[in-house]
């Protein structure tokens, strides 16, 4: 999928006439920061409970692993692939966490190592589901989508019919334990996206996934191989998705085979609505950092002003389609393609 | 063969060996040879021209160049020296590289990036990049060229002629990878452009020359002539022949590039025959406004080819899409035979009776994987249909009447689009619209762009014999000749306003030179 | 008119051979993989390959297929509707409240609703350009919402079996009636598309939507109708799957929106749109329905059931995707 | 090509409106059941345990259960999850009984309630000796049916008391309390919560702030614990759980808002809730004894399929039917951290010794 398409060409020559090359953000990546803080003040204004300091800290503790899912998911948006590899992943990663680290399973006390090692099974699996894609020709949907099972599988594989549970002291405390009021889960999210945000802008990695989204064929074209990188992409989205594992598992205190179900879906929803478009070569990780924030506030939020649970999905639905809505319509053209 | 070129020279001699030199090569594709030993000589600080009809050979031969092809037989040498091109950046390697004819940019990322994608060198340590280095390499590109674009600004921010600029700032990055003067191949690289922007080109083409070897292609003879020292000429996969541009006549080269003598001013050849009475208004525009375009009058009689000129940014291509519904308008009446044309959408103007040529064939003039067929009957789909049931026998009937009317060079009516040349690509986008005969307006936007001479000819021809049946048009043209030749009127748009129209009668035809300088 | 008299005797790259074997081949790979994978399980348990066993496999693929099929004709269309498995269990609950008063007009109205559904979330896409996967994704958790709202949140009894009772009949005492129903919604729907111009605006629209469009294609129209009958499709289907609970629930389809999906890439219709069509989806759904109740029956534990699950979607797509009409992998 | 399958289409129509015409059946091949007597030879058996996940600890042990049992008597259980998702329990016991199903022995745990009626019939029409536990719709009787052996469950609202009563003795009998509900769609998850509202009418100074479903699961009830935990703060002095897994749920979130004062309860004794209680951060929880209940199951079916038992010889009040249940705390924790079942258990004279009374 080109992004530009000749209309987009034409329409950018005309406004040529007033050359004005842009560097950097443009007006319309405002719109979601914008929507968050307008969500933010009307929840404030509706509900006490919901603007306390305790709150706001637990808004960004639940928003952790949510957000490291989202960073994995971006890069993969980013190329216009899809990856809903996340809840395999996160499920085979919480249950090798949970028994390589001190647990009631077996002797292992790998402590750190585990936690490495968890990171590195996701990695492989984001890999598996990478080189399908180049090597099979199969769409991102599929593999990842098989992958997904695959991961469940492994997860159920290890879990074996007992719990494992952690009695690791370094995993506990990460969702326990608090530095400047927010549990050490939350800095860890934040540590991935500032990760994120430096491969996105600073590594060959980052670039190329954000350009194979924009036009895949100039790579190719460029003399630059674009499988390794797309291979590599998944492999770092399913790194992100194991560390986002283990951080369930921290929270937890206990492997999981469902540690990670609905996540795809969520972190998808999350990128999109801060501004990662499906069709890849826009948005990033600030972006969804934004979009994970929103969702967040949002389901926090409806809870605080004692919305009905039945009601909350759906009207996260209605605004994530509003959300895209408003910053779609702005720049609607006739004879626009929309997937 | 009418050249020597097939020479080996021997023994080697690497200081005066030329550049560039391929020796008999042959590419086969299933059921064509694409190239049938092409013998070929690029010299050092030279430009050559490479000429020849679509089909003749010339895309193989350039892909295999910069090793997008491997050919089946034959030999390139680089500066005397046999090589093998496998990938692109084989080809980079040994000092080669290409603008393609579609923008090979990544329109999200900045022109810097472009420039040195694929080749960042010390831009990228480990994988990272160093944003300033970047940026400094890029800036060095730009300044070989005297580009003042900012290299940090997003691509697709800039405009198109500032996109070419990039586009060989990008390719001369490889005299990063070679000590010797590189040789750039430019593909079409004027076939978008407009003059004034295609008069920047050439001088950077000129000033190429200084430090290398430039190979040219365009389906513009006198730009080939213009720009080039040396023109070559394929035909059905062969060498066969070379010219010197001083030399050398339009016409002369299209005689090689055909095989026989051709028109050199095949735009008036069918005009002369119509009939040049006064008809009736067929469309009426009165003070329509756009986005990009305000107050534009327009009038078209039936039978008329009203050319519209004008520069990137005058707003003539969406004035061309306002009146087929495709872009949206903020005030204006348009009339057609009397009645009010309804610009809500495609699909109301198509029901009006008019039809749209869109510029981009590949995009928006066909569906690519779809048939011959399928595409042709894609909007009256009376002609096929019995009440809402299409009958495939009324369906094939009628496209195998104008593939054979039409003379469309396909396998049979079932074969997709996509397989065949460009001009029969466009023939059959125009046969859509003729398909129901009750087609009244035609607006045709670039209706020749990227089409061979022989391709091109033929779709003048067309033209002319649908203006000749009484169907109005509106031609925004490849090139000025072609507006001066097709047209009957012509009006000048610029800054988005219609602002002079000059009578072009044929044997009264105003020159370029009348038009730019309305234009300007 | 005359014939242009300029000819040139160019080669043209268009002469290539007629659809060779292997293309046919490629259009018959998803057959090949169902067959296949029958065998497979055959081989590891024989005694899978018996008249009820098919049978009762065909019932129980009868609603995945409806639902593929109708979501098979956005993705033709170059869009992809996420919202059927939800929508299928909003259905479901409309069923069970509605059957009380509409008695045997039930059935139709469900199916117009779902209709009237879909054809809202075509529109939202259409007018407002949102991209077809935000829409439904949205349209997935507003409908389970509302499911939720409406049953409270429980699953609702069907007392009244005579409005299904059809469709647990078997057509000459081995065919059950489910699955001719959802036959006959594919070759009716087929047969509709492949007589009428709209199989052509379709597949225009999936390859290249501006094309269509500025060929006069009635794009708009061609996509809110995809999504209305995918809308009906699932309603239907949850008819089906009605009959089969003797209840309506606000979750019960929820876990039928993957296994859609699967089963409209495994039957080798491109998720990028333009190439498919509604048997390759019928094959898809039957292969993916094998997978789900087959790998357990025959012994498969549930550990490895799901990675022999993950690995042979893989394959299959990566069989009967047909390469050559489809530009980009994503 | 068009062609055809143009032709293939118009004859598959054909074929259909044929097949449409040549009229309609019942049912697909096979008689109908005769009698729910069984004569089978042992060795023909199968024994089938289906549950919803083997990543569950108490369905896990389940399974095991059924193994245990299926060893006793030579045979092997065949192991079926059906993930939590209805419609794939259905397809599966479809699948199953369209299988050979003449002595064909299912001990099911129904997803729902309303999962229970077609899985009832498909086995009665099948032939199918069925033992369903858990879930059933009130006004299901399986004295109605013939291959439906019986119904075991234990009582939820006797156990959600039990808990319920435990969290107030806890909480010293008084102060706010939040409840996490099970899957609202459950008869456990509605027993059980009526059964604490019993027991906050008995002791009236507990408060219940709030209450919220987190659908049986760890992770949810870790989610919602949090967001009530804030929302209510120190007003939360214990927490009632429907099952164990939402309770230790709810121990991670306490853990994690560092607060040990809270006191919770939950149902089921899966390890880590023994585990729990033994360290005394949980208080209480019932046991539910999940490997009987894979045996016993399979057990009823095996004794009348193989005949030593009549299905007529079943009592109605053993055909749905309360299994006993114990309240475990601190004090007798000990007794239960390794559930054992012995040969005995399953005996065919001894199947119904656990029996608390017919169901209501």
């Amino acid at each position: 999928m080109t992004v530009t398409s000749p209309a987009d060409a034409d329409l950018e020559v005309v406004h040529a006439r007033r050359p004005r090359p842009r560097r950097g953000v443009s007006l319309r990546d405002a719109g979601p920061p914008v929507a968050l803080v307008v969500v933010f003040g009307v929840f404030a204004a509706l509900s006490p409970g919901f603007r306390t300091l305790s709150n706001v800290q637990n808004v960004l503790d639940a928003a952790a692993v949510l957000t490291v899912v989202t960073c994995g998911i971006t890069f993969v948006l980013m190329m216009g692939s899809i990856d809903l590899s996340a809840p395999g992943i996160m499920g085979a990663s919480a249950i090798a966490v949970a028994l390589l680290v001190a647990n009631n399973r077996n002797d292992n006390d790998f402590g750190l190592l585990g936690v490495v090692v968890a990171v590195l099974l996701g990695a492989g699996l984001g890999c598996l589901s990478g080189l399908a894609l180049v090597t099979l020709k199969v769409p991102s949907f599929m593999t990842t989508l098989g992958i997904s099972a695959v991961g469940l599988g492994v997860a159920t594989l290890m879990f074996a019919g007992v719990q494992p549970n952690v009695s690791d002291r370094m995993l506990e405390g990460l969702a326990v334990e608090r530095f400047l009021g927010l549990a050490h889960l939350t800095w860890i999210a934040f540590a991935c996206v500032l990760v994120g945000w430096l491969v996105q802008r600073y590594s060959r990695l980052g670039r190329y996934a954000f350009a194979i989204g924009g036009a895949e064929e100039v790579l190719a074209l460029s003399g630059v191989r674009v499988a390794p990188y797309k291979v590599a992409v998944f492999t770092m989205a399913g790194a992100f998705y194991g560390l986002a594992g283990v951080m369930v598992t921290s929270q937890l205190g206990a492997g999981l085979v469902q540690a990670g179900k609905g996540y795809d879906f969520s972190a998808i929803a999350a990128a999109v609505v801060g501004g990662t478009l499906l069709i890849g070569g826009r948005g990033g990780i600030l972006h969804s950092a934004v979009g994970v924030l929103l969702v967040t506030v949002l389901t926090n939020g409806l809870v605080q002003i004692g919305v009905s649970p039945y009601w909350q999905g759906g009207v996260q639905g209605l605004i994530v389609v509003a959300a895209v809505a408003a910053a779609v319509i702005p720049q609607r053209r006739r004879n626009q393609v929309t997937k | 063969m009418t050249t020597n070129l097939s020479r080996r020279p021997e023994p080697r001699v690497p200081a005066s060996a030329p550049a560039l030199e391929v020796r008999g090569l042959v590419k086969h594709y299933p059921g064509v040879k694409a190239l049938d030993g092409v013998d070929l000589v690029v010299r050092r600080n030279e430009v050559l021209g490479l000429a020849g009809e679509n089909g003749a050979g010339k895309s193989t031969l350039l892909k295999a160049l910069v090793g997008l092809v491997r050919p089946d037989a034959g030999e390139i040498w680089v500066r005397g020296e046999k090589v093998r091109l496998g990938s692109i950046t084989d080809a980079a390697n040994h000092g080669i590289g290409m603008v393609f004819q579609e923008q090979s940019l990544v329109p999200n990322l900045t022109a810097a990036e472009n420039i040195v994608l694929g080749s960042e060198g010390p831009g990228v340590r480990h994988g990272i990049y160093r944003w300033n280095t970047l940026r400094r390499l890029a800036q060095e590109q730009l300044d070989k060229i005297g580009s003042h674009i900012d290299p940090l600004a997003r691509t697709d921010s800039l405009t198109f002629a500032d996109r070419q600029m990039v586009e060989i700032a990008k390719v001369l990055r490889i005299e990063e990878r070679t000590s010797h003067p590189p040789v750039i191949i430019l593909d079409e690289p004027t076939s978008v452009l407009e003059s004034k922007e295609i008069e920047t080109l050439f001088t950077q083409v000129r000033r190429l020359r200084e430090f290398a070897s430039v190979v040219f292609v365009s389906h513009r003879l006198d730009e080939v002539l213009d720009v080039c020292d040396r023109v070559a000429v394929l035909r059905g996969g062969r060498s066969v022949g070379e010219v010197p541009a001083a030399e050398a006549a339009p016409a002369e080269l299209h005689r090689m590039m055909i095989g026989s003598t051709g028109s050199d001013d095949h735009y008036h050849g069918a005009a002369a025959e119509r009939r040049d009475e006064p008809r009736r208004p067929r469309l009426v525009v009165r003070g329509l406004s756009g986005r990009s375009f305000r107050d534009v009058d327009l009038d078209v009689h039936a039978g008329e080819i009203v050319g519209i000129v004008g520069v990137h940014g005058s707003g003539r291509e969406d004035v061309c899409r306002a009146l087929f519904g495709a872009e949206p308008t903020t005030a204006g009446d348009v009339v057609l035979d009397g009645e009010k044309l309804d610009l809500s959408g495609t699909r109301a103007a198509c029901a009006a009776g008019v039809g749209y040529v869109p510029a981009e064939r590949k995009t928006e003039g066909m569906v690519g994987p779809m048939s011959v067929a399928d595409n042709m009957t894609l909007t009256k789909q009376k002609s096929r249909c019995t009440g809402p049931v299409v009958r495939p026998g009324k369906q094939a009937k009628l496209v195998d009447g104008w593939i054979e009317r039409l003379s469309i060079r396909t396998p049979d009516r079932g074969t997709a689009i996509q397989r065949l040349s460009g001009g029969n690509q466009q023939k059959v986008v125009l046969a859509r619209w003729l398909v129901a005969g009750d087609v009244r307006l035609l607006l045709l936007d670039h209706p020749t762009r990227g089409l061979d001479v022989g391709a091109r000819s033929e779709v003048y021809r067309l033209l002319r014999e649908l203006a000749n049946q009484g169907v109005a048009m509106v031609l925004l043209a490849d090139s000025l000749e072609e507006a001066i030749g097709m047209s009957d009127r012509i009006v000048v748009m610029s800054d988005g306003r219609a602002t002079t129209e000059v009578a072009a009668p044929t044997g009264d035809k105003p020159t370029p030179l009348d038009l730019v300088k309305e234009m300007v | 008119m005359s014939t242009p008299v300029i000819t040139t005797p160019a080669a043209e790259a268009a002469v290539t051979g007629r659809a060779g074997v292997g293309r046919r081949l490629t259009s018959f790979m998803p057959v090949i993989a169902l067959v296949v994978l029958l065998a497979a399980l055959t081989v590891a348990d024989p005694g899978f390959l018996t008249l009820n066993s098919l049978t009762a496999a065909a019932r129980t693929s009868a609603p995945l297929v409806v639902l593929a099929a109708g979501a098979t004709l956005v993705v033709l269309c170059g869009g992809i509707d996420l919202s059927i498995a939800a929508l299928c269990s909003l259905a479901t609950v409309f069923f069970a409240l509605w059957l009380p008063d509409a008695g045997g007009l039930t059935t139709v109205a469900v199916i117009a609703a779902t209709a009237a559904i879909g054809a809202v979330q075509g529109v939202a896409h259409v007018l407002l350009r949102i991209p077809s996967f935000i829409v439904t994704l949205g349209g997935m958790s507003i409908f389970s919402a509302i499911a939720l709202v409406i049953s409270d949140a429980g699953p609702i009894r069907v007392v009244d079996r005579d409005a299904t009772h059809w469709l647990t009949l078997y057509v000459g005492g081995v065919v059950p009636m489910a699955f001719v129903v959802a036959l006959l919604v594919v070759v009716v729907v087929s047969l509709v598309l492949r007589l009428t111009p709209l199989e052509s605006w379709i597949r225009a629209t999936g390859y290249s939507e501006s094309a269509a469009r500025l060929a006069g294609a009635p794009v708009d129209v061609v996509k809110i109708a995809a999504f209305t009958v995918s809308g009906a499709c699932a309603g239907l289907a949850a008819v089906m799957l009605v009959s089969r609970n003797f209840s309506g629930s606000p979750t019960m389809a929820d876990n039928l929106l993957l296994p859609a999906v699967a089963a409209i890439v495994v039957g080798g219709t491109a998720i990028t749109g333009g190439h498919g069509s509604l048997w390759r989806s019928l094959a898809g759904a039957l292969v993916v329905t094998l997978l789900r109740v087959g790998l357990p029956i025959v012994g498969v534990p549930s550990a490895y059931e799901q990675i022999l699950y993950g690995a042979i979607i893989v394959a299959a797509v990566a069989l009967t995707l047909d390469r050559s009409k489809v530009l980009t992998i994503k | 090509m068009k062609f055809t399958s143009r032709h293939t289409a118009a004859a598959i129509g054909v074929t259909l409106a044929a097949a449409t015409l040549t009229g309609c059946t019942e049912e697909v091949g096979g008689g109908g059941p005769a009698a729910a007597a069984g004569a089978c030879d042992p060795a023909d058996v199968t024994l089938v345990g289906q549950v919803r996940n083997e990543s569950n600890p108490y369905e896990a042990a389940w399974l095991d259960g059924g193994d245990t049992f299926a060893e006793q008597v030579g045979l092997t259980q065949q192991r079926l999850t059906y993930d939590g998702d209805s419609t794939r329990q259905q397809e599966q016991i479809s699948q199953l009984l369209a299988g050979d199903t003449e002595c064909l022995v299912m001990n099911v745990l129904p997803n729902g309630d309303s999962d229970t009626p077609p899985i009832v019939e498909g086995a009665e029409e099948a032939g199918a000796y069925l033992v369903t536990q858990w879930n059933k719709p009130a006004d299901l009787n399986v004295t109605d049916y013939d291959y439906w052996l019986s119904h075991i469950t234990y009582d939820g609202v006797e156990s959600g008391r039990q808990i319920g009563d435990a969290l107030a003795e806890a909480i010293g009998g008084s102060g706010g309390v939040i409840a996490l509900q099970g899957v609202l769609d459950t008869g456990a998850a509605k027993d059980r919560f009526a059964g604490f509202e019993e027991s906050l009418a008995a002791n009236p100074d507990v408060e219940l702030l709030d209450d919220q479903t987190a659908n049986f699961s760890r992770a949810e009830a870790l989610e919602v614990t949090k967001t009530l935990l804030t929302k209510h703060g120190e007003d939360i002095e214990g927490i009632w759980a429907a099952n164990d897994d939402m309770a230790l749920g709810a121990l991670e979130a306490l853990q994690q808002a560092g607060r040990t004062d809270v006191a919770v309860v939950g149902i089921d004794a899966v390890p880590d809730a023994l585990t729990a209680i033994e360290e005394g951060s949980m208080t209480a929880t019932v046991s539910s004894d999940g490997p009987w209940q894979g045996g016993i199951g399979l057990a009823i079916g095996y004794c009348v399929a193989t005949g030593e038992l009549a299905a007529g010889d079943i009592a109605d009040e053993d055909r749905a039917w309360f299994a006993e249940q114990f309240l475990i705390d601190q004090d007798n924790v000990a007794d239960f951290v390794s559930p054992e079942t012995t040969e005995s258990d399953f005996a065919c004279d001894n199947l119904f010794s656990r029996s608390q009374g017919a169901m209501s």
